[in-house]
């Protein structure tokens, strides 16, 4: 799916600057402001629209810029590139070859991002703007249809667009699934002088970053979100909670609200409807917890962000103990096209039980990392193999490891697997907030345990036992395993406290986070048997159970992990099996990263 | 300090809820929370002291010691950890001889680590202030540290 | 208004109010659901994990501490599964805590070792790594001990919510959590005001009252509910009794009174007066201009002589006497009853305006 | 108190004044503080001092040590003005209206400030806030009543409390704060010069014949007697020759203690019965040892009006016995049986002459006391009084006019003392100072002063100042902060060591006699 782009009047084309985190921490502002010098010395100015815009996903080629509406894609852009786009695509009409996007697989440089394997197997509703418009001007919002959704849902009975999400299917994106709809309804039908919808950003999985994304490029799809659940609900006050983690998503969110309110969209009686709705934005500071909603609601209310048992729901006893409904970035960036194309349209996407599409952040041993979003139900395969462009380094895929530090994973066995909520549910892996990492043979899948639970137990309130203790207890299990201090007992201990942990934790974050560890005994016990019988990391990731020497058998003599060697510690020669130096070795792992063909024991 | 609170105060509402974004503010302007701004915070909330201290705590991002005049912040997200963000971090601490949480003995670097800052597909990624570094390797770390500020 | 429900709970019909919690509905009917820290005083917290129940149609399981009762609701308060969690959760916190009850002041009386001896536990299957933190023992009327902390928060929600002193809240998270006065200081060093809410809530070890250290076990105290002597509140407290000497002041909501078992530092920790040395304890005379011990019958003799001449002699007028506010109406009573009947005058008052 | 300690947490305003109620009544401070923190309560607090409850308060009038009838008719002056009174209340169930009208009409916001340093604006928002409350209580404490005019002050808080309609309903009224455990029940027993128990007045006859008979004597003293700041004068001046004190310590508790000392040495007969050797006790000709609270059987009555039991935990030390048991020996000797076999007899005496305990007994005070008045064995004790109406028919209002304080500041003594107390010490400190836990929070005496005065006395916290009024002097450690204002000082009267009470006047309230604790004229010096 992708936008009409709107070209200023009297302008002919349009170059786009993608100034998403990725593209702007490699001087996206740099290559813009020579852009438009560029432009003027060619006097090029008056045809051509320059403008800057909010992460497109492709973030592992970037800085990448865009000329449309041809939709030439320049990827790895420098700002010495700039003049000679210039001079060769936008004057000369021809375009720049070695900037454009190289087929790893057929060896060819595509000329569009309508062409790149990356962008064609995707299908874009939240992202639909991201990429294309200014996520700081409003008009380029409105131009592309914006604003049309909440016009729309003012003018029908807040029942009828409770009816209509009902009708779109559409889950919640945070992690749980729920029904949005039915969450709307639960809180439409609380009584209260005063209620609160909140947008939940504060998205803390480590691995996922499609709620920044939207609001760093599509804030304003977010705010109409609001106002139309806000309405569906009749709620008049909104928080968007966004993580600190997050400067640029607070910034464009606080612009975007500003150009809202100048327009009549926020405020009093906006759009003219007699509704009234206001949007404070709130900043996190950061911890994980505060994604629960209830300790969302708390940290909202300065508290520590502690969640609170449920019931009562938020929906009955939310913020400031008013009746409160909380939904998530991305769950609220399809709200709009939920409104102006139909329930049923919506619908129409993904499997039966979950509808739409998902957005899933691409990352860990993937060759191209980055946002990608796709139809519910579309094979983990089809994901990886052609989106992401396969594994890194042509290792081979071991696993892909969703929902962050309350997830799982999905080993090689199950690669095909459609990606909906039920199926990832089935395997013990959740869907979560949609953070994909791909794992390959040289990741321990212990040492992945162990990374996740180091996290969860860090984001612990510390309120209930099982999770403050418990996770701790099992962090303690786990690094004796990945030390090869510790038994098969310990193991069954392991689990056992994995099940009480997760059957006795007060919220979601402790009852989940022993997730990680079950899914990957599950899967992978013969690895944490390696660990515990054998001493062995089958990695070569844990340290401790490394011997940093290189297995002559299989080495090939490349001399690969000598030049990778940061301590001088590795001879080698042309042709000759190399020798790791003990006393010099600082077991950085270096060597193992560089040998392609897994020959340091 | 007195003057600066006031106009960090003038800024928000009095109530429970203006802490965490009034503590912010002080973070912002001071660098960390010092114990006296916390107290004046209490009072501008009406809240107890020791309540503004449990909150505090309670958030990753507030500090209760003076930071260095740059900030390092390397990325432990699930990307960079995969990526070898750990390797990362140990030659930063390394080479400024702290550990994450502390501040150098000359005051120029204060190490810390977050929980990921959604540059996964710079993995693994570092920060120096807000210039952010991605596709780090360890032998980058030098070159990028020699760069900060005095 | 109908506000009873009908609950059933592990197969037995029950009855309930409407507003009530799970917990409050199975403790009315007599069912015992272990709880930790849960205090009746306080607003519910929900953060320890050992009241929680299955309930039917319900997700999870929740805390009946916090959970509203429904009509209708269908309650297990004592399976397999529960008593797993329940077990487990104990047996946590006695891995990462200094729980030898031999050497604890609250033996005898502590929720913790009453929770672990119900559920049988007899041994810690895990490994202990826990790292003794230090105790604070800076005031002279509390000690302060985390190593026997399960924070639980009834101390903060004492301190915070029901004395309202903002003394102590938790500070950081995860299993770093603590109690913490501000900015982490000794109590001695903070605004404490020493009304011992925290001490009194305290299920552990954890706070206990210093004075009291080693002057007997609970099992040996007798307690003897009575007013506060200070203030004009006029406390319900209980002295506890040892060999003759208070050697603790306790409090309970149940016992009555306006304080519902709360205290000031005077009435909790300043009634070591009683056992003070410099208590009179025969009469004095004086003799040859300075006073001197002497016997009740000498004494009382002297008085009523005295004032029995000088009342003669100068007529009841010139006689005065000042009753007192800290006696109690009996004596009050008999000190107007002595002026105005025996002497005949009504020079008689106390210090109500001093 | 008109009204129960627990009503305090639902009142919708409270104006607490001259009642540091954090330090002297914790436990009550804590159910105000929680009506604050829930949202429910908007509290008005009117003290000198920024006593610690400010950082509860909405709105803090600071007013003038001695300015209480200014300010409190300038309250009335607003509501009345502005038309916020309980109209219907009023006309219903007040008598003398026009008076009071007439007599606040002069106390305009602009006067109220000059006299009392309290900002108009503060004024008005204070008088609003109260008045549009639907419950609203007073809660006072020493702080009102010790001045020359504390009567005076007593009624106004009265008067503005009818004028809003909040006597009679719950969770409103006006709620004196008592300082002491059994200050009420002292009251109400009748241990004053002019009335018996429950309030009965020695001027009437047919009262005294009425306890004549039940006490079996003939008749009883008609004139009321003196109260015990006139006792120490008549002292003084040999009118007095014999006392006996029960468990008080006057050599620290009362004003101008050179005169107190004085009064007591002139005395021909001087008894103290107590726990301790107090200051007092080392004057007296006979010492009688007491049993303390802990160590006897009775009843007190608290602030609230509620009586509760006393109960023996242990043996008195020594020889020492009740004070129940040492009166009756005494009475007996002088040839008037009192023979009681224990304090419930005493008390079962007492219940059938005195209206408002007559339905109590021990048996019905074990579940928590009751609160008088309960005048049969079936009544289950009044929550609130004056409900539905006045004991006396009508609420009456009283036209009162402010009147300053006997000892203006001047050149020599520029600055006002305020005396009171602090937390962990007790009224003279008999039994605090004797507490290792409660001394060691406040060992010692300090004067609180302003920085300002401070920097003009060239003093730093925490050096020794010797403070001076016209009748004495004591020093202390200075702690200068912003506790009290600029011009004033606050020592607290505990200490034997440095008695706050040299330095007080003896100006008694014409009506109440009570001492002007409040105010009197000091000079602070750095101490050489």
């Amino acid at each position: 799916m992708e936008p009409a782009i709107r070209i200023q009047p009297g302008k002919e084309r349009q170059v786009l600057v993608c100034r998403g985190t990725g593209c702007e921490s490699q001087k996206a502002k740099v290559i813009f402001d020579n852009l438009e010098k560029e432009l003027d010395k060619a006097g090029l100015s008056g045809s051509v629209e320059t403008k800057y815009t909010g992460c497109h996903g492709f973030c592992q080629q970037g800085p990448t810029i865009m000329v449309m509406p041809a939709g030439t894609f320049y990827c790895n852009v420098t700002p010495d590139d700039v003049a000679e786009i210039v001079e060769t695509d936008l004057k000369g009409g021809k375009p720049v070859e070695r900037l454009l996007f190289l087929d790893p697989k057929t060896k060819d440089r595509v000329l569009t991002f309508r062409d790149m394997r990356y962008f064609n197997p995707q299908r874009r509703i939240v992202l639909r703007n991201c990429g294309f418009i200014n996520p700081e001007d409003i008009d380029d919002y409105i131009a592309v249809g914006g604003y049309e959704g909440a016009k729309k849902a003012l003018s029908m009975t807040q029942q009828q667009v409770i009816d209509n999400m009902k009708a779109s299917g559409l889950r919640g994106r945070g992690g749980a699934g729920f029904p949005t709809g039915m969450k709307w309804e639960f809180a439409n039908r609380s009584v209260a002088d005063q209620k609160y919808i909140i947008c939940n950003a504060d998205e803390g999985d480590p691995g996922a970053f499609m709620d920044r994304a939207v609001l760093e490029g599509d804030p304003h799809s977010v705010l109409e979100g609001l106002i139309i659940g806000g309405y569906a609900i009749g709620a008049t006050k909104s928080y968007i909670y966004v993580r600190a983690e997050y400067p640029m998503a607070y910034e464009r969110t606080l612009i975007a609200i500003d150009q809202a309110k100048k327009k009549g969209y926020l405020g009093k009686n906006i759009f003219g409807s007699g509704h009234d709705f206001e949007i404070k934005v709130k900043l996190g500071a950061g911890a994980f917890v505060c994604g629960e909603e209830t300790a969302l609601i708390a940290s909202i209310e300065g508290k520590r962000g502690m969640p609170m048992p449920r019931p009562p729901f938020p929906a009955v006893k939310g913020v400031f103990g008013k009746p409160t409904n909380i939904n998530n970035v991305e769950t609220l960036a399809n709200i709009p096209v939920v409104m102006t194309k139909g329930g049923e349209w919506f619908a129409s996407t993904g499997t039966e039980k979950s509808k739409g599409t998902k957005v899933f952040a691409l990352a860990g041993k993937i060759t191209y990392s980055g946002l990608v979003e796709v139809p519910m139900g579309t094979p983990l395969r089809e994901i990886i193999e052609e989106v992401g462009g396969g594994i890194l380094n042509k290792r081979k895929f071991k696993a892909a490891q969703t929902g962050g530090p309350s997830g799982g994973c999905i080993p090689a066995e199950h690669f095909d697997v459609p990606m909906d909520y039920e199926n990832l549910t089935q395997l013990g892996a959740i869907m979560g907030s949609g953070g994909l990492i791909v794992t390959d043979e040289t990741t321990c899948m212990v040492d992945m345990a162990k990374f996740f639970l180091t996290f969860t137990q860090k984001e612990s309130c510390g309120k209930c036992v099982p999770c403050r203790l418990g996770t701790k207890k099992m962090l303690e299990i786990l690094t004796d395993v990945t030390k090869g201090k510790a038994t098969l007992e310990d193991l069954d201990q392991l689990v056992t406290l994995a099940e009480d942990v997760k059957n006795g934790s007060l919220c979601g974050l402790g009852q989940t986070a022993p997730n990680p560890v079950l899914s990957t005994v599950r899967y992978f016990r013969d690895e944490y048997e390696a660990h515990i019988l054998k001493k062995e990391c089958p990695a070569r990731v844990c340290v401790r159970l490394i011997k940093f020497q290189v297995n002559p058998d299989k080495c090939k003599k490349c001399g690969q992990c000598a030049s990778a060697c940061p301590a001088d510690a590795i001879t080698w020669k042309k042709k000759e099996v190399a020798q790791i130096d003990s006393e010099k070795c600082i077991k950085c792992r270096s060597c193992i990263l560089a040998c392609r063909y897994n020959s340091i024991d | 300090m007195k003057e600066k609170l006031q106009e960090i105060f003038s800024n928000h509402h009095g109530t429970r809820d203006a802490l965490i974004p009034v503590l912010q503010d002080i973070q912002g302007e001071f660098g960390y929370l010092p114990p006296e701004a916390m107290d004046a915070a209490a009072r501008f909330c009406r809240m107890s002291p020791v309540e503004v201290y449990g909150v505090a705590t309670f958030y990753a991002q507030f500090k209760f010691d003076p930071v260095g005049r740059n900030i390092i912040m390397v990325c432990q997200g699930t990307a960079c950890h995969v990526m070898g963000g750990a390797r990362i971090l140990e030659e930063v601490a390394s080479q400024l001889q702290v550990a994450p949480g502390q501040t150098t003995k000359d005051g120029r670097f204060t190490l810390e680590t977050v929980a990921c800052i959604g540059a996964c597909a710079l993995a693994p990624a570092m920060f120096v202030n807000k210039d952010t570094h991605g596709r780090m390797k360890p032998e980058k770390v030098a070159e990028i540290l020699n760069g900060a500020g005095n | 208004m109908d506000d009873k429900l009908t609950l059933t709970i592990n197969g037995i019909s029950v009855r309930g109010k409407k507003g009530q919690t799970v917990l409050e509905v199975c403790r009315e009917n007599g069912i015992k659901v272990p709880t930790l820290c849960f205090h009746p005083k306080m607003p519910p917290y929900g953060g320890c994990r050992l009241c929680i129940v299955e309930i039917q149609n319900m997700r999870g399981l929740p805390p009946s501490c916090t959970t509203p009762a429904t009509d209708g609701m269908n309650i297990s308060t004592h399976t397999d599964r529960l008593f797993r969690v329940r077990r487990t959760v104990l047996e946590l916190l006695l891995a990462y805590g200094n729980h030898n009850c031999l050497m604890c002041e609250k033996n005898g009386e502590c929720e913790l070792q009453n929770l672990v001896y119900e559920h049988g536990i007899d041994s810690v299957r895990f490994k202990t790594t826990f790292a003794p933190k230090p105790v604070d023992d800076s005031s002279s009327m509390i000690v302060r001990d985390p190593n026997k902390c399960v924070l639980c928060g009834r101390c903060v929600r004492g301190c915070l919510s029901v004395q309202v002193n903002g003394v102590i809240d938790i500070a950081a998270r995860g299993s770093d959590s603590f109690i913490t006065t501000f900015n982490g200081g000794l109590l001695n060093d903070s605004n404490c005001a020493f009304c011992g809410e925290c001490v009194a809530s305290c299920p552990t070890g954890a706070l206990t009252p210093k004075q009291s250290h080693f002057k007997g076990r609970p099992w040996e105290l007798k307690k003897v509910q009575t007013t506060c002597t200070y203030c004009g509140v006029g406390c319900q407290l209980e002295l506890n009794v040892k060999d003759n000497e208070v050697v603790k002041v306790t409090t309970d909501p149940d016992l009555g009174g306006p304080n519902k078992g709360s205290l000031c530092v005077k009435g909790r920790f300043g009634n070591d007066f009683i056992n003070h040395p410099d208590r009179l304890k025969v009469p004095l005379v004086k003799k040859n201009g300075s006073l001197q011990e002497s016997t009740w019958d000498e004494a009382l003799k002297i008085v009523a002589d005295k004032m029995g001449s000088i009342k003669k002699k100068s007529g009841p007028d010139s006689l005065a006497f000042f009753s007192s506010a800290r006696t109690t109406n009996e004596e009050n009573y008999l000190v107007s009853k002595f002026a105005r009947a025996v002497i005949g005058t009504n020079n008689v008052d106390h210090c109500a305006r001093l | 108190m008109t009204n129960s300690i627990e009503e305090l947490e639902n009142s919708d305003v409270i104006l607490l004044t001259g009642s540091n109620t954090r330090e002297m009544h914790p436990v009550i401070s804590s159910f105000i503080k929680r009506g604050v923190v829930s949202g429910k309560t908007k509290l008005i607090i009117a003290d000198p001092r920024r006593i610690d409850l400010v950082d509860f308060a909405d709105i803090w009038l600071r007013q003038k040590p001695g300015s209480d009838v200014a300010w409190l008719n300038g309250l009335m002056h607003v509501i009345i003005k502005e038309g916020l009174y309980a109209k219907k209340y009023v006309e219903e169930r007040t008598e003398d209206f026009d008076a009071l009208k007439k007599a606040v009409s002069t106390y305009t916001p602009e006067r109220v400030e000059e006299i009392s340093g309290i900002p108009a604006a503060d004024l008005i928002a204070a008088a609003r806030l109260y008045a549009g409350a639907p419950a609203a209580a007073i809660a006072y404490a020493m702080g009102i009543t010790q001045h020359i005019n504390g009567t005076d002050a007593v009624k106004s808080v009265a008067n503005l409390s009818m004028l809003c309609g909040n006597i009679g309903i719950e969770s409103g009224g006006v709620n004196p704060l008592r300082g002491q455990n059994n200050v009420q029940g002292a009251c109400d027993m009748g241990a004053l010069p002019n009335v018996l128990t429950a309030y009965q007045s020695v001027t009437v006859p047919e009262v005294r014949e009425k306890f004549a008979k039940y006490w079996g004597v003939k008749s009883l003293p008609e004139k009321p007697g003196l109260t015990i700041v006139e006792t120490i004068d008549a002292a003084a001046k040999g009118q007095i020759k014999s006392l006996f004190i029960v468990g008080e310590n006057p050599m620290i508790s009362d004003p101008d203690l050179h005169h107190v000392e004085e009064g007591l040495r002139k005395l021909d007969f001087l008894v103290v019965q107590d726990i301790f050797l107090t200051e007092t006790a080392k004057l007296a000709d006979v010492v009688l040892p007491a049993a303390c609270f802990a160590e006897k059987e009775g009843t007190f009555s608290n602030t609230e009006r509620r009586v509760q039991r006393v109960r023996k935990a242990v043996e008195p030390p020594g020889e020492a016995k009740a004070d129940w048991e040492i009166i009756s020996e005494i009475a007996s000797r002088m040839g008037y049986k009192m023979k009681y076999a224990n304090a419930e007899a005493i008390f079962d005496e007492m219940a059938k002459i005195t209206p408002s305990y007559a339905g109590m007994s021990y048996a019905r005070l074990e579940n928590g006391g009751l609160q008088w008045p309960c005048p049969t064995a079936d009544h289950a004790g009044t929550k609130y009084l004056h409900k539905e109406k006045f004991v006396r028919g009508k609420g009456k209002f009283h036209a009162i006019e402010w009147i300053p304080p006997a000892e203006p500041t001047d050149s020599k003594y520029p600055l006002v003392l305020i005396t009171g107390r602090v937390l962990s010490q007790y009224h003279t400190g008999t039994m605090t100072r004797r507490s290792e836990g409660l001394n060691g929070l406040a060992p010692e005496c300090f004067v609180e002063i302003n920085p300002i005065d401070a920097q003009k006395l060239g003093v730093a916290n925490g050096e020794f100042v010797k403070i001076s009024s016209r009748r004495g002097s004591i020093s202390a450690k200075a702690v200068v902060g912003e506790t009290t204002d600029v011009g004033m000082v606050f020592i607290p009267f505990h200490y034997f060591e440095a008695a706050a009470n040299n330095l007080t006047i003896a100006a008694l309230d014409p009506q109440a006699k009570i001492p002007e604790y409040k105010v009197c004229a000091v000079k602070v010096e750095k101490v050489a």
